[in-house]
């Protein structure tokens, strides 16, 4: 049994053994299982637990029609999408060559499998066969190369790039590192050759504006556009509402909705519920703290709920005056009391903030002891950096969602606790994604969504001159740290290394975090197969809606 | 021609001038409307004035043990909001907010708006149609651009909340004490003051600017009720104060989401700013009645 | 008089307001009668309550007002008694109104056809098309040119006159019985009053409706009515004939009304003017005796004090009524006259050097065509080749009907206004072009003017002691103490008490507060006052007193007054010399004796002629003036007065300007008509008597 | 006639361009690229400064001003970087929703104010003076978001007989009719009021005049001294009042539209405010300032009409 192991990848039966021996607990088992090419069914026999996810349940065909109030963004071009929501609506009509669930595995969908070479940095991607476009042509390997070639050019803009930079550009990330980097093999076939070691190469083929085109439209998606999906898209109006039709000749099985709608209710929350609550929606895309409340009250919804690693970041640029100093910096983190920050400004959803940004939702995540709130501690090591009575700031945030400048308002009373008042300052959204990233934001609150791995979020948010490291922290120790773990396939290994990375954060990290938000939202008891998703991604070929 | 006017209390023109401060309170008394209004906007103005000592607790500390059931309680009369901030607190706090940004808005139109409407009702002529064409321009741009303009892209503060009140207030004032210089300057005194070589300046604001203080009091109050509508309305676009200060608009923009649940939290501040403006608008019709009447 | 019911009858009508400061009995009681046909006039001065007998009459009290005891009597029947239903009957049908200002009793967005035949479709039931018939015929009656026309035109396209006369054919359209006229002419300028008065007098003979006739100017009533009421604060002191009335004046409040009117026949030097002392009691606590009393020369305590005085019979004739004790033991009237003759103080006056000489001034506006702008437009020649001159310490009049450019010319002086073309000379510096701002402090110390309305000529927002102190700190560069010292002082020469100085003109009544004016005009001490009209818009008691005033500095200071006025008798009065402007133009000028006498211009005879005069005995010539005077877009290129001259003699006077005559005493003339026949006329005035 | 109109017509113009102008050059100062807004956040700087350079972006403010204005006078009001679409189709679609708004409305608000107004200006200080009176004053001082709140919270929340929102479409069952209710219920509520006061006021002032004693004095009903003289009077000055009402009805409402969520003419010019859309600010600007100058227009010319002593000066 081991030898068919070791055919799919020589580690696999160490981790069968590690698993067993239970130095590895049972999702981290499943999700690195499945990652080195192992089929889930396989992992999840291994492991003894019944498979959740992808079997749905069988259900019968309607006609029914589903409305679920949604921003409705501009869809134009999938590949520089900025927001989930914007591709929760052409998920549903173009597929991805893989899909992370809800428990964090990942399952080939465009692809049959795929398989990982020993040092990581081969990888077989192999396409499933007898998959038609919407028009009738056969996906071939042309089609997802055509993709992955665009989103590795840099005048597309895709953030994408931002993900295989590291292992499949060149240093400046104008373009591959070699030209064979993306390989057709044959019609079925595509090989990747990696510059480097990289675990995640599936979940990153997952990324959200990683949608599979057709190339016939050059990357353009609109009302009625070529896709492998369930749906197409009959009615599109930016700003007020999308329709999505089922279509005739899904490879897949045929989705039990026939219309879903998706209609925007601007982002005022009481309009929402009002929606909600009138029947004029059967569900919300994702529901804010403001709406909880009113949520649990109505008999007639659903609240499903799933703890994610999304949070808020309160991070402080080191080149700036007060910030420059480490002591000043843990000082902050240790004013705050992030259960009460969770209570305040999540409503207790979730769970309270970890000021290294690794979430016990990772798999990778080490306990390096719980940071408690320590006003005296903080005011000895403001003292001792030169500011016995506290100094004055400024904080930016945005002002919506809602819970954000609460949780900078609960923040800044405890700050001015140990002596910093900090004015703050909201930003309508689109001034403030203008100075996010920029110098002239000394101290701001950015929120970042979930990603799978701990090490993904750091990778993005720390690592030096990273496009998206906002706060400017640079600490080669840290860099070096991070690379080493990105490429340790062993748990046990990476997790020794994870403790360094997390009391690097806790000591010397530019960021406070308050809380890690459990993603929440209503849908109408009627509609059934919806799994809330820690990136909110909807699925809708697995729905189904029961007329009461 | 010595003339019996019609019969009964003779009704003088508009530009009665109501003098001395003492006997126009007096006379308030008579009008009810007036009084109601007067007594309204005296609470609010108490209660901004002694804010720290009736507020019972800081408007912006949280009580996380509110924070499951914000509806009002022993402790918080008035309940907390979302935040678990005391409602009490922070109407009083915003009481304050309001009653200092309005009338400073409020003043500086009128600076503006006397200056300018006694130049262009005074000299007419060219500067009467130009300064009347440029405030024409500026009333027909849609109010909600010039707030935007001014808030969104000089950032949200106190100071440029007063800046954008009083760029819209200015030009209807302009309108006005033009109107009432125009027909001001006719009169004999005014041409008795150029004959006994009054510097223009003198004229306007010694001669002419008095004798329009009736009308003038009255559209005063109508102002600062158009204001505070205002400072509320950019509160509840998102364009107000910066959190934490309390300001009612802003309250109620936060806590309108949880109307179908908790809905004091949006009421409170609503009936707060809506008295205040009743207020204002009462004293302002009453005030018109006794200068009519006197 | 056959004993009919009378139309009207008062029987001790009571009315009073309901104010906030509680119940003003403006009229305690009240009674006369008013036979079919005979006309009434009430007189009085301002607040006297005549208008408030009038609405009462119609039953138009408005909200406060009331009638709280007594009855009004409308053909025997009680008026209080009457419905809604029927009182609407009767108003504007057997009972009709003609209002005070003619243009704002008319509907401005409806046309004169519109609101005249309202009257006959409501009181007769006529048909739209007999209505119509019916009111072109009235719109005849009341002589108005082209009834068609006037028919479909709008009230603000017709003159002052003409829309006089529209109200009173809509007055008469149902044949009302009682006719209440409230100043019917008080807004109308001389001429056109003459004719609206000879008018109503002949609609009299046709219609035979009686008539309340209200004003304020006892001449009028002579014109117009068979009897006189005299009102005083709410009560009818004295009530008869005209003739009985005027010649035996029994109420004290009655001659002294006489004493402050100047009669057209006297002047300055032979008959000064009386004025009343004190004031009207005020309404709310009005006095226990009779209600004249505090002002009354002949008061006698308790007897005049104690107790209501009631109305008794003349002795000796019927009707003539009084409400005064003591009226016959008061010597017969006479008007008050002085030794000086007229003829010796003529001559003082000649030796002085003139303090202002105008030279041919021109003012022209140019007006554009109409509010939608664009070219064309017209010019107004406001005043057309002015030549006058001043002497110093004397009195020059203006005298003239509106929109002759008397009050242009006083803005010119002024420097309100600039000269077109021409000089105008005040003691060698030509000021025509030099508006006020570009005059220097001397000049303007010179030159001050005293303006119309009380109203408006003190600045409601500042003291009176401010307005004279800061006439003193600009026109005397004195300040502080000196300047509190001589405000006092100037306040003393205008007869008011120092303590005023504190007040607000809101707290003083009209006489005081252009007493103020003057008081004003006078702190730089000038050597000419222009005074546009000052005295117009008082009471007569009051302008006696101010006409008194002016006389008294003048002839104090040996300042030059510059009189503006269109009250001929006023100007008879006081001028010394006198200048007669039509449309620009000045028709005669010459000394007081010269233009009041043959010769005359024909447009100062028309004037004098249609001067309504308080005595009943006097003969005056009656000329009727026809048309209006031309619009002030084309002036006539002959003589401006050809148009309406009732001497015209040709073609001469319509094309060519008329020559100017000049006699040996400096009397001018511009007519047509030669000088000797024009020494023909017989003079306007005569005595019958004598 | 035309001389009347040509100076208007030029007024108009001169104030659209000033406008214009004055809009493009503020926004030059307005922090942030316009490319970083059509990309997004998360593009690099890289990208933007690509798209910068294609846009154009970096010529002077006149010479782009010139080019938008030569465009939108052949019709083509440019992009919106919010809706990442051609302006004009966003632009009609909502203005067509507030018209559907403010037609309703002024059509309640235009005949209850001159009713009300009339009214309470013939016997003033009666009690139904007083009582209109207070009312107008009372309704027209509580801003509309809180008259908003206090309508929600009675027939939404409380008796649920309407929809809490108002996005115009009926798939939630509540029909397009029943979603504009609330809506105009705020906007009546808050504007009726103000030109009630001015109807009432020129109506009282109007009874002073004499030309009404006459009225009666000449024996017409009471009913028949208001509807054939008093009213014609009383309506010109108001008639300007109830014209600029428009404006406020086209641009004023924002608030109303942000309480239900409606996708108005006014919404849109914040939305696109709040994210610096310069395109779509300037197209619904000039709309905007088109709109009131033209309500003012006609407001003199029917002032005009009504008041013979001007047409006829």
């Amino acid at each position: 049994m081991s030898e068919d192991l070791k055919k799919i990848h020589s580690y696999l039966p160490k981790l069968v053994d590690q698993l067993q021996e239970g130095r590895v607990d049972r999702r981290e088992f499943l999700r690195t299982s499945t990652l080195l090419g192992l089929s889930a069914t396989a992992a999840y026999g291994f492991a003894g637990i019944t498979q959740k996810g992808l079997v749905a349940p069988a259900r019968a065909q309607s006609n029914a029609t589903v409305r679920i109030s949604m921003r409705v963004g501009t869809l134009e071009n999938p590949a520089t999408y900025s927001w989930v929501y914007d591709s929760n609506v052409a998920r549903q009509v173009c597929d991805y060559l893989t899909r992370t669930d809800s428990e964090n595995i990942t399952h080939p969908i465009l692809l049959e499998n795929w398989e990982a070479s020993d040092d990581l940095k081969t990888w077989t991607l192999n396409l499933k066969q007898g998959v038609k476009w919407s028009n009738g042509d056969e996906f071939v390997a042309d089609h997802a190369i055509w993709n992955l070639k665009r989103w590795a050019d840099p005048a597309v803009g895709s953030s994408v790039l931002g993900l295989i930079k590291g292992y499949l550009m060149n240093d400046e990330g104008t373009e591959l590192w070699d030209p064979k980097a993306i390989e057709q093999v044959d019609d079925y076939t595509i090989r990747l050759n990696c510059r480097s070691a990289q675990l995640a190469v599936p979940e990153h083929l997952f990324h959200y504006p990683a949608l599979i085109l057709h190339p016939s439209e050059n990357g353009v998606f609109g009302v009625g556009s070529i896709g492998t999906g369930a749906y197409s898209m009959t009615e599109y109006e930016v700003g007020r509402k999308v329709v999505l039709k089922r279509r005739e000749g899904y490879w897949g099985k045929p989705a039990a909705i026939e219309t879903i709608e998706f209609i925007d209710n601007g982002d005022d929350a009481a309009t929402e519920v009002a929606a909600l609550s009138s029947g004029q929606v059967h569900g919300l895309y994702e529901g804010s703290t403001q709406q909880y409340a009113a949520l649990q009250k109505m008999e007639h919804v659903q609240i499903h709920q799933v703890g994610t690693a999304q949070t808020g970041v309160a991070r402080m640029q080191p080149q700036h005056k007060p910030w420059g100093d480490a002591r000043v910096r843990k000082a902050m983190r240790l004013a705050l009391d992030t259960e009460k920050l969770l209570q305040v400004a999540h409503l207790g959803l979730g769970l309270p903030g970890e000021h290294h940004h690794v979430c016990e939702v990772h798999p990778e995540y080490a306990d390096v002891g719980f940071m408690k709130q320590d006003i005296e501690g903080a005011k000895a090591l403001l003292a001792e950096a030169g500011h016995p009575d506290g100094f004055d700031t400024e904080i930016f945030c945005k002002g919506d969602p809602e819970w954000e400048p609460i949780a900078v308002q609960a923040m800044a009373q405890m700050w001015q606790q140990i002596g910093v008042r900090v004015k703050i300052s909201v930003l309508p959204s689109t001034q403030y994604w203008e100075i996010w990233n920029k110098p002239t934001a000394p101290f701001a609150f950015t929120t970042w969504t979930h990603r799978p791995l701990g090490v993904m979020a750091l990778g993005l948010a720390y690592r030096t001159g990273v496009p998206w490291n906002e706060s400017f922290y640079s600490n080669p120790e840290f860099d070096a740290l991070l690379t080493k773990a990105e490429g340790i396939l062993d748990v046990d290994e990476r997790r020794k290394v994870m403790v360094e990375l997390e009391n690097v954060m806790l000591e010397d990290g530019p960021a406070c975090i308050p809380l890690w938000r459990a993603w929440f939202t209503a849908m109408d008891k009627r509609l059934k197969g919806y799994e809330a998703h820690p990136t909110s991604y909807f699925f809708c070929e697995n729905w189904s809606f029961e007329e009461a | 021609m010595a003339v019996e006017t019609s019969p009964g209390p003779t009704r003088r023109s508009l530009l009665a001038p109501v003098t001395g401060r003492l006997r126009q309170i007096a006379l308030l008394r008579e009008s009810p409307v007036g009084m109601v209004g007067a007594a309204l906007v005296l609470f609010w103005a108490l209660v901004a004035l002694f804010a720290p000592f009736l507020a019972p607790y800081d408007p912006n500390a949280n009580d996380y043990l509110a924070l499951a059931d914000p509806t009002p309680s022993a402790e918080h009369w008035l309940g907390t909001d979302n935040q678990g901030r005391d409602m009490l607190s922070r109407v009083i706090w915003g009481s304050r907010t309001v009653l200092t940004v309005a009338p400073i808005a409020v003043i500086c139109a009128y600076v503006i708006g006397c200056l300018f409407g006694l130049l262009a009702g005074y000299y007419r002529g060219w500067m009467d149609t130009v300064m009347m064409r440029i405030a024409d321009i500026i009333l027909s741009f849609p109010v909600i651009i010039l707030y935007i303009i001014i808030i969104a892209t000089y950032g949200p503060s106190a100071a440029n909340i007063v800046i954008a009140v009083t760029f819209t207030a200015a030009p209807q004032i302009i309108r006005i004490v033009r109107g009432l210089t125009l027909e001001i300057r006719e009169r004999d005194y005014v041409a008795a003051a150029k004959m006994r070589g009054e510097s223009t300046w003198y004229i306007m604001l010694v001669e002419i600017l008095p004798n329009a203080r009736g009308p003038l009091i009255v559209d005063a109050c109508l102002r600062m009720g158009y204001t505070i509508i205002a400072i509320g309305v950019l509160g509840f676009l998102g364009l107000g104060l910066p959190p934490p200060d309390p300001d009612w608009g802003g309250m109620v923009k936060d806590t309108y989401g949880f109307m179908s649940i908790w809905p004091h939290m949006a009421l409170i501040p609503c009936a707060a700013i809506s008295s205040l403006v009743v207020g204002f608008n009462l004293l302002a019709d009453g005030l018109r009645e006794i200068s009519l009447r006197d | 008089m056959t004993q009919q019911t009378p139309v009207l009858e008062l029987q001790n009508a009571s009315i009073s307001y309901f104010t906030r400061a509680g119940e003003i009995n403006v009229v305690p009681d009240l009674s006369f009668k008013l036979e079919q046909g005979e006309a009434l006039g009430l007189v009085g001065e301002s607040g006297c309550g005549k208008s408030t007998v009038a609405f009462a009459v119609m039953s138009y009290l408005g909200g406060a007002g009331r009638l709280t005891s007594g009855r009004i009597l409308f053909e025997g029947r009680d008026m209080s008694s009457m419905s809604a239903a029927e009182l609407r009957q009767i108003r504007g049908g057997k009972m009709a109104m003609v209002y005070q200002d003619p243009m704002s009793s008319l509907n401005p967005v409806m046309r004169i056809g519109q609101q005249l035949i309202e009257v006959p479709i409501i009181h007769q039931g006529a048909s739209k098309k007999e209505a119509r018939i019916r009111a072109l015929h009235m719109l005849k009656e009341v002589n108005l040119p082209d009834p068609e026309s006037v028919f479909e035109r709008y009230p603000h396209q017709l003159s002052g006159g003409q829309q006089q006369r529209v109200v009173i054919a809509m007055a008469l359209m149902a044949e009302p019985s009682l006719l209440v006229m409230d100043e019917p002419t008080t807004g109308l300028d001389v001429t056109v009053e003459a004719a609206v008065l000879d008018l109503v007098r002949r609609l009299r003979q046709v219609h035979n409706s009686a008539i309340v006739f209200i004003s304020h100017n006892l001449g009028t009533v002579v014109r117009i009515c068979d009897r006189i009421g005299v009102m005083y604060a709410g009560e009818l002191v004295e009530e008869g004939p005209i003739s009985e009335v005027f010649r035996r004046p029994s109420h004290p409040y009655t001659r002294g009304l006489l004493n402050c009117i100047p009669a057209l026949g006297s002047d300055k030097h032979s008959t000064p003017l009386v004025p009343i002392p004190g004031q009207v009691p005020p309404a709310l606590h009005r006095p226990k005796g009779c209600i004249f009393s505090s002002r009354c020369a002949y008061v006698v305590q308790g007897r005049c004090t104690d107790h209501r005085i009631p109305m008794e019979h003349v002795r000796d004739s019927g009707r003539h009524r009084v409400q005064c004790v003591r009226y016959d033991e008061l010597d017969p009237y006479r008007r008050p006259t002085t030794a000086t003759s007229a003829a010796a103080v003529a001559a003082e006056e000649r030796e002085a050097d003139s303090v202002l000489e105008i030279e041919h001034l021109r003012k022209i506006y140019h007006q554009a065509a109409s509010i939608f702008g664009g070219e064309g437009g017209y010019d107004v020649k406001a005043l057309n080749d002015i030549s006058l001159s001043a002497k110093r310490g004397t009195t020059l009049a203006i005298v003239g009907e509106s929109g002759c450019g008397k009050s242009t010319l006083a803005k010119v002086l002024t420097g309100l206004e600039e000269a077109t073309s021409g000089t105008v000379r005040l003691e060698e510096t030509d000021i025509g072009k030099l508006s006020v701002e570009k005059r220097g402090t001397e000049i303007k110390r010179k030159l001050q003017m005293v303006f119309q309305n009380p109203d408006s000529t003190l600045n409601p927002s500042h003291s009176v002691g401010y307005a004279i102190s800061r006439s003193l700190r600009r026109l005397k560069r004195i300040g502080g103490r000196q300047a509190r010292q001589e405000a006092r002082q100037l306040m003393e020469t205008v007869k008011l008490p120092a303590d005023f100085v504190m007040r607000k003109p809101r707290q003083l009544s009209g006489g005081q507060k252009q007493r103020v004016a003057i008081a004003r005009a006078l702190a730089g001490d000038p050597d000419l006052v222009v005074a546009d009209e000052p005295v117009s818009a008082l009471d007569v008691s009051v302008q006696a007193a101010i006409i008194n005033l002016l006389m008294e500095i003048q002839s104090g200071r040996d300042a030059t007054l510059l009189f503006i006025s269109h009250d001929l008798s006023v100007v008879r009065y006081l001028a010394d010399r006198v200048a007669v402007m039509y449309l620009g133009k000045v028709v005669e000028f010459g000394s007081v004796e010269d233009v009041f006498n043959p010769p005359y211009h024909p447009y100062t005879e028309a004037l004098l002629s249609a001067v309504p005069i308080p005595d009943p005995d006097l003969q005056q010539k009656r000329i009727i003036l026809e048309g209006s005077i031309p619009s002030v877009t084309d002036i006539p290129k002959g003589c401006p007065f050809a148009t309406r001259c009732p001497r015209k003699i040709g073609e001469i006077c319509d094309t060519t300007p008329p020559p100017e005559h000049r006699t040996a005493s400096g009397h001018r003339i511009l007519c047509h008509i030669p000088l000797d026949e024009l020494k023909h006329f017989e003079p306007v005035i005569s005595t019958a008597a004598e | 006639m035309t001389a009347f109109f040509a100076k208007r017509a030029g007024y108009l113009l001169l104030t659209m361009v000033v406008v214009s102008f004055a809009i493009f050059t503020i926004m030059e100062f307005t922090p942030g690229q316009v490319a970083r807004k059509v990309l997004g956040p998360f593009a690099t700087q890289l990208q933007v400064d690509m798209l910068t350079e294609e846009m154009g972006l970096n010529r002077p403010v006149v010479v782009r001003y010139l080019e938008w204005a030569g465009n939108v006078l052949q019709g083509d009001l440019g992009r919106s970087t919010l809706y990442k679409q051609p302006v004009a189709n966003v632009l009609w679609d909502r203005l067509g929703n507030t018209a559907i708004l403010a037609a309703i409305a002024f059509a309640i608000i235009v005949p209850a104010s001159i009713i009300l107004g009339v009214a309470a200006g013939m016997r003033e200080a009666s009690l139904l003076d007083r009582t209109i009176s207070i009312g107008g004053i009372v309704t027209t001082s509580i801003p509309e978001f809180a008259s908003g709140v206090f309508l929600v919270s009675i027939f939404v929340i409380w008796l649920g007989w309407l929809p809490g929102t108002s996005t115009l479409n009926t798939g939630g069952g509540w029909p397009l009719a029943s979603q504009l209710v609330l809506p105009v219920a705020v906007m009546v509520l808050y504007d009726l009021g103000y030109v009630v006061r001015m109807v009432r006021a020129s109506m009282v002032e109007v009874m002073t005049r004499p030309y009404i004693r006459t009225a009666i004095l000449k024996g017409l009903s009471f009913r028949d001294v208001i509807l054939k003289h008093a009213l014609r009077n009383a309506m010109i000055a108001p008639f300007t009042v109830i014209l600029l009402q428009i404006n406020y009805l086209v641009t004023g409402v924002v608030v109303v539209e942000a309480v239900f969520a409606y996708p108005g003419f006014g919404r849109l010019i914040l939305e696109a405010g709040l994210s610096q859309d310069v395109a779509v600010i300037e197209a619904a600007t000039l709309v905007a300032v088109f709109i009131t100058v033209m309500a003012q227009i006609i407001g003199d010319f029917g002032y005009m009409l009504l008041n013979p002593r001007i047409r006829f000066s």
